[in-house]
Parts: C-alpha cells; structure tokens; sequence
C-alpha cells in the first residue's frame, strides 16, 4: 500500500441552520477543503461520503452524489458509506484504501449532517424483530440511559464521582472557547455543570451532547501528488474500521451472553488497536486524541479500554488536567462532541480537520504543544467503530 | 374490566411456576437468546446456522443487577409511558443462564440500587393503552422482599 | 495492486419470500458462497454490503452489520454502500478494493433485499428541494415513462420496431429456463410479449422488470489466498465505479443542459470503459456480458454505447440470435432483471455470482461455449454505475 | 369558484407575453438552468459556486420534441391525477435556451407525436383538488394550430 497524505480540510461551523441544506453545509465545507489542498474540483478523482438517515441523499443514502451534483458532474466515482455514528470515519477509511491501493491519487471525504430536533429517534423502525425498536418499546431505555448504566457501574468499581464526570465537561467547554468552528464556545464552571437537569443519572444535560448540524471535508492523496502540492503533508500513520465482537457484554439487543470478561466497547477497541497496528505505533505515541464523546462517560471508559491509561486511572488523569491541551494526554482539545453537538455522519471527518490542524500546528489558543501524531475515533449503531492515526 | 396486554407477544410468559422470559438455547454450542431466535449467532458455530437446532428456554426469574440508570427524561418515540411522566430505573441484569438482559428496574427509591444486588423477574404494567387494559411487561424488582436482603450485595 | 479471486459465490433464488427476512434470504446466499469458497465464516477478514432502502439495516442502511450478527460477531469492519440500483456493484467493487491494496485477503460482498410491491416509488422524499418529487407530483414520469422516451427515440433513429423489443424479452425467457435461481422460467413467445399490456408506449410489461426478492454473496480473495484453496479460480480483470457526466443529456432533475453530442447513460459508458482499462481488455474479449435490463431497450442502447456494436448495429444482433448463449455476443445468458425481477441492491452481486458461475463452465443448459471473459454493469438512482469484469 | 394553483410554487409563470419557466442562467459560463438554482453546478465553473452570480431567466415558449412516451397506468406517489385515470403523454424538449426540459405533452393523439416536432409551452391542469381548484402545471403542445405545421419535423 503507498502512504496516504491529508493534503487539505475544511468544516462548516457547527450549529443550527434553519436556512441551508445539507448540501449547502456541505459545499462550504469541500471548498474550504480544496482550497485548502491548493487543488481544483476537477482534480478530484473519487469521493467518499458519509451516508445520512436524516438529510439529503435523495431517500436512499446518496448524500455523495448530492456533493458531486453540486459542484458539478464531472463522472467520479462516489462510495456513500453508512455505519450509523461512525460514518464519517467508515467513509475516510474508504477513501484512505481507494488512495492506498494506488487505484486513485486524489479522494475527497465528506461528511455532513442537518440533524432532526431533540433526542434521536434511534431506528425509526416499528417491527417486533428490531432491536432498537423493542429496546424503546418494552423498556423505554434511550441511548443517555444506556451510557447511564455503563457509567453507574464505574462509579461503584472505581469510585469515579459526579465531579469527575462535570471536569470532563468542564475542560470541554473551555477548549471550545478557542474553536471558532465550535456551537458552543462559553466556558462552564463545575458547579453549572452539576446544576444543569439530570438527563439519567448519573448523567446531566452538560454531559451529554446535544446534536448539530455540521460538515466537514478532507482531500487525500498519494505521496507522490502530496510532494508536489506541499513540504508540510500530514501522513495517514494507520486507518481502521471494526465491528463489535459477540462476547463483549454490551446489551445491543434485548440481551446478550454475559462476557467472560471485562464489559466493553470491543468494536472501539478492536478498530484502534488495529489502527496502532497498522500505523506501528502505540499509546505513547500519541500527542492528542478526538474521540467519540457523545458523553463524557466515554473520556473515561476509552482511554483504559485502548491501553491510554491504567485501569481506573482515568479519573486521576481528569483530576490532574492531564487530559487538557496541555496535559499528558490530551483528549478533545476541539471542545469535542460535548462542545460542538453531534452532526452524526460528520464526526469521523471532522476528527481529521481537527486533528490535521493540530499536527499543523494550525490549532490557535487550543494548540496541543508540539502535536507529532493523532488520534481520531468514532462509534456507531450497529456496533461500528473507526479509528484514524495522522501523523506529521 | 381492565386486561393485562404484553407490550409484545412471544417475549415473556406468567407461568404457573411465576415469571420467565421466552428465549432460546442453541442445541450445538448452549449459548441462550432473548428473545427467541430460529438459529444460532455464535461465529463459531456452524452447526447452529442450521435451523430448527435451536431448543425453546425459558429464563428467569433469578438474576443480580449488573448496573442501572435512571430515565429522568421521557425517552421518545416508540418508548410509551403513562402521563404525567415519571421517571424509572432501568438496568442491565446478568441470570444464571449466562444471559445478560435489560430491563426496568421495579423500585420507589432509587437510591437503594446497587451492582451485585439480587433481582428478581416480574410482569408489571408499562403503560394505560387507549382502551383502559394494562401493557405489561417484564422488569425486575429488587429481591430483598423475598428474604434476601443484603445477600449479593457488592461493595465498590 | 494485488490480483484478486472470486473463490465462491451464492445465492438465494429470487422471487417473492413473504416468510422470509432479508437476512434470511443473506444468509443462504453466503453460507453456499463460504461452502463454494470452501471457508468457514472465521475466515472472513472484512464484509462489503449493498444498503437497501427498502429492508433491514436497521433504519440506517447497515444491510452488512444485519449479516455479520446473524452470522455471528466476530469483529470484521463491514463497509454498507448505497448507490441505488448499482449498490451491490457498488459494495463489490470496495470488497476488490479492500483485497487488491493488500489490506485484507479474504472479503464477503453481499446484497439482499426485500422489496415493497408494485412499481417503485422512487425516492419517497416529498419536498420541493427533491429532484424525484419535482418529477413524480408536477409531471408524473415513472421510471418506465423515462425508458419509453428514450426507446421512442431510438425508434425513430433506428427504426427498431416493437418486434424487436420483444424479441429480446423472448430470447431472455428462453434463457431462463434453465436457471434454477430465476423467478419465472417460462418461455414467451413473440406473440405473447407482444401481446402484454402497454405500461408506457413503447414498453409493454412483459418488457420491463418487476421488483423481487433475493440476495447473493461473493467471497472475493488474494491471489496467494486462492492458490491455496483451487487450481481454478476466476480472476477479476478490472472493476470500476461511475457518476453520470453534467452534459449527457439525460434528465435526471426537471431539465438538463442539451447535451453537445449524443444523449447517453454517460455513468454506465464511463464505468465499463474504466474497467476494460484496468483489465487491459476490450469489446472483443468479451464472451458474455450480463447488464442491468430493467427493460428490454437497455440491450439496445448499452452495447453501442459501450463500443460492443457499431451504432444501429443492436437491432441486428438481436434478429440473427446473436445475443443469445451461443451467439457473438452473449447478453444476460442468465436470463436477466427479466426473469429475475429486481431486488435492487443484490443485482451488482447477483452478476457476479452469475458470471462466475459461467466462467467455471458451471451454467449447465444456459452455459456460453468457452466462455473466457464476462462483464457485469449497474446502474442507478443518482447517476451511479459500476462494471466488473472477471476472466479465467 | 374553481382557482388555478400551482402544483409547486416559483417554478412557472404566466406573464404577460405567455407562459414561461422560471430558471436561472450562470453569469459567469451561461449555463441555464430549470428550476432556478441558487448556484452553478457546471463543473468547470469554480465562479458560479459564489452565490449570487446566477440571474433569474424565463424560458420558453417554443421548443422541439426530442421524445415522448405514454403513461399508460397510473403512476404511483407522489403523482397525482384525476380519476379515472385517463392516460397522458410525457416528453423531453430542446429549448432554444440551450435546456432540455421534462413535461407533460398536451395532446389527444399521441401518434401524431414525433421527435423534432415544435412545441410551445403552455399552463394546464395536472388535477382537480379536492376543494374543487385546478392544480395547474407546466406541459407542452404540439405548435401546429399555432402555424408552424410539418415545420422541423424530422423524419427517422
Ligand atoms: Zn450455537
Ligand atoms: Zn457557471
């Protein structure tokens, strides 16, 4: 396989656009990205996109074929790829192969998302052999509850506290003050943290995110184009996509086998493990990290679940700092999820802006100090999961 | 007269014995299901793909709560509740028969609920349809009522 | 890139299954393709997969994370695709990907579906911004209208007659006889197809396909991985994957910019000729093509439009038997979307099964004589086409 | 009293001088477009990707006929229609505009249809709403009874 370069990137601020489309979103963010690549739209030989259930994409997950219409026809060919939450990263792993296997030197990314008001309505599928739908029905157990129950039990194993669980937000938000991108860009305190409504305990209203409308793009290519557009590319170190194991103890269903081992997100673990692998490198490796934190829950579980961490260390690492931008390991130094809202298929994509700013050391005021590699890490219904590794 | 409904037929019964879920084990390799499935997930057991090997169980009504949370918000559609919305527990819950299964968590006092504590399995109403009949559907109830206060009950 | 096998395929006989799932109809079709692969389901390293509109996925399109739990967890990434009609193309031309950039050696592509009845409604999104709405509620031109227009005009080029689309229903009834997978294995005579009501002039209904169910799978694999296992895989010479070009002329929205040479399926025409690029092969290679013929007029326009015949040529081929199993130019010896029926995101796979199939001199009474080289082709809602070539 | 409404607003006009479509032309490469669009989508024009280069054009009203088709049965949602269903013909237009244009063609004799015949626009009915309105859209007709018979019609 030959290297893979991030040559340019570009993001729609994260928000609510009554007044644009998705395509709309999407079209400021690809020219944002290929201006950034110093390249023109002909140039672009393929197009991955993220696959949306709630915008664009003509009824049937086209929403790649939205992007080329727009810009303009030119005969590429276009992959939509769906993997619920993880799309955006599904759709950038398709891209880096299509540029690794050496069949195209030029891949534009896109994800972009306008999503429905309030909770999402998971599955929007109403048949007694759905999952999502008998979870709803029978029990009325919403995703928060679900990352509830997964943080109750770390709060009785490790002695993890609500004031744990607010710092996350806390550090969140005031990265976010630095990210002009960002929905949400006013620091909290801790104390507002833990006065904002209980969503379900022990999760509150500030420590789950909200969801946004959002895009975000990125141009890769080959070594060879890269050397000719830029002397300062960022290499894709690895890229992988993983699926959920069937012993990992997460009720996906009504019910699953009770695991042999430690209850966990395998699909997460399998895909950055892979990721590491892949690129030959490993948790020390790491300048910063974006992941996936739809709740704050996760900046605990998912460090020590990759090996970032010792087990129960995490909250150690909160209590210290060590997660913020300046920190020993910093986790979303972009504000995350937490500060930008979920624009579901976008997430995976806009990791790679984030993370290739960073390695630029294009970040501004949330600046990781000498960032040299990134991780970036998103998961979906369906047990998917991505991980992404950039490098400079 | 008010009727008893399951939210959804074929997912759990009232026996004469009390309470089960209706799932199935596979006749190959023994990993149970909830609910019912015609054949065997397991990715490596080829036998188990091979339809009718799959043997009808019924489980419960023992377990011990894994973890739980609190839907403090009312959870949108297709979750049904009765007005005014109240909140309840709900919980993941490991039974003997190496099943792990969610469920509503049957409590007033929420605070009371801990991981490792024994629960056991009930038929209890879900919501007041239209017509005046209780939807009822399967929740656990912590088990101290039944004599085993503290027995279980695990530490952080 | 490294070569890559077809080391098995499967499939589900297509037809109406109203007791049975669209995992259901998955899971034959890859539990004959991993037995005709000689692998177990452990073996699998990724899973490539059509999304469908119409079944399963979760409400999010994730057909392949359906197949992978039913199979059992194991933790393969699995890549959902949505491309219309040519999703199963689509989701085989990524598995190729996957296996020819040395990322994996061993790759499921699959495609099922269970289709509503009746004609398609084709985007089911009702807004204004919605080129298909436009389309449905200010003109009402279904899918068989935008055929009959482009046929009509043919028949005025050309002076194809209504003989003549029959006569190629006719010939792929003939075909289907001896299909054990297809749908309707009843020969038609002209008369017969003549005969059936006019659904949109010039099309009558025994010309156009109707919508089935069916699902077929492939295991695709490296070349080191398929010595291993058969002294006679069947190899895939190219793969490519299209968009339609701005100026076609083809009205895919309410208008189109006049198109400055002549009207064509420019995705279809761009895919194949990508794949006989890659393949090192051409027109003349060919010993079967099996082509998406949605209806009767597609076995006119594509071979011209591909360079198979000379402009005006299609006619004749089809009035000397040409088109036939043992004719110059083999076409849908399978008997086609004609007697399968459609199930729209299997189709890409199901020609592939079909094509190999032939290839190995497997196809019994329908077998085309020393057949050396196949070309499959899709083509679909938003303007996306796939082609794959596969030789001995 | 029976209105006349549009089936979908902002997408036709009847002017003054007749019937028109309501498109827009690209002020960088001339490129028109029906419906209006905010932006150019011509793939070599990176200028009209700026919003508010494009210009409001009508186009219309003559046109040839490039092909047509009958729409024999009734065609599902979202079309609508009159009952009974009565079968109508449907076309492809060149217009001089340099667009190729979708509609319906209003005529009682389908096999008088033939590509490179002239065509006018005109406003008609697509159906009958149920408060009693005429749901009008935008069709072509066959130029003859304007004068232009046999004029630009091409033989195969
Ligand atoms: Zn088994
Ligand atoms: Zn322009």
């Amino acid at each position: 396989m030959t290297e893979v370069a991030v040559l340019g990137v570009g993001m729609h601020p994260f928000g609510k656009f009554a007044d644009r489309s998705v395509t709309d979103l999407c079209r400021s963010a690809v020219l944002a990205a290929l201006a950034d690549a110093g390249i023109s739209w002909r140039e672009v030989e393929a197009v991955a996109a993220a696959s949306s259930r709630f915008s664009g994409g003509k009824g049937w997950g086209l929403n790649g074929n939205d992007v080329v219409e727009d810009l303009g026809s030119t005969g590429v060919p276009v992959y939509n790829l769906s993997a619920g939450c993880a799309a955006g990263g599904n759709a950038f792993h398709i891209g880096y192969t299509l540029v690794a296997s050496g069949m195209h030197d030029v891949v534009l990314v896109v994800g972009g998302e306008k999503m429905p008001k309030g909770f999402i309505q998971t599955s929007g599928v109403e048949e007694a052999t759905d999952p999502e739908f008998l979870r709803q029905r029978c029990i009325g157990v919403s995703g928060p509850a679900f990352w509830g129950m997964l943080c109750r039990r770390r709060m009785e194993d490790y002695g993890t506290t609500e004031e744990h669980l607010a710092m996350i937000a806390v550090k969140a938000h005031a990265n976010s003050v630095h990210n002009p991108n960002a929905r949400f860009r006013k620091p909290f305190t801790l104390e507002e943290v833990l006065q904002s409504p209980m969503v379900c305990f022990p999760l509150r209203l500030f420590e789950i995110c909200p969801v946004s409308d959002g895009a975000a793009a990125a141009v890769i290519c080959s070594a060879r184009f890269a050397r000719r557009k830029t002397t300062k590319p960022v290499w894709v170190a690895g890229s992988a996509v993983a699926t959920a194991r069937f012993d990992d103890g997460m009720t996906r269903h009504l019910a699953a086998v009770s695991p042999p081992g430690k209850t966990m997100h395998s699909e997460a673990k399998l895909a950055v493990e892979t990721a590491f692998e892949r690129a030959g490198l490993g948790p020390r490796d790491l300048s910063l990290v974006e992941l996936q934190d739809n709740t704050v829950y996760y900046e605990l579980a998912f460090p020590e679940e990759w090996g970032l961490c010792a087990e129960g260390e995490a909250e150690r690492l909160v209590e210290q700092g060590e997660t913020g931008p300046t920190g020993r390991l910093p986790i979303n130094p972009s504000g995350g999820f937490q500060s930008f809202g979920e624009a579901t298929t976008a997430m995976g994509v806009f990791q790679v802006a984030e993370l290739t700013w960073q390695l630029r050391g294009d970040a501004g005021a949330r600046q990781v100090p000498n960032a040299r590699v990134g991780l970036g890490q998103t998961i979906g219904l369906g047990g998917n999961a991505t991980a992404v590794m950039l490098k400079t | 007269m008010t009727q008893r409904i399951p939210v959804i037929e074929g997912l759990f019964a009232e026996l004469p014995e009390g309470p089960r879920l209706l799932g199935s084990r596979c006749a190959h390799c023994a990993t149970p299901y909830f609910p019912r499935s015609p054949v065997c997930h397991h990715p490596d057991c080829d036998a188990g793909r091979i339809e009718n090997r799959m043997e009808d169980v019924a489980f419960g009504p023992s377990g011990v709560l894994y973890s739980h949370a609190v839907q403090n918000y009312p959870p949108p559609p297709p979750a049904k509740f009765d007005e005014p919305y109240q909140p309840y527990a709900v919980g993941m819950i490991d039974l003997a028969e190496g099943l792990r299964v969610l469920g509503r968590i049957a409590t007033d006092d929420f605070s009371k609920l801990q991981g490792g504590m024994p629960v056991e399995l009930i038929v209890d109403r879900l919501y007041r349809d239209g017509d005046g009949n209780d939807v009822v559907t399967w929740q656990f109830r912590p088990a101290e009522a039944a004599g085993h206060r503290n027995q279980g009950r695990r530490k952080p």
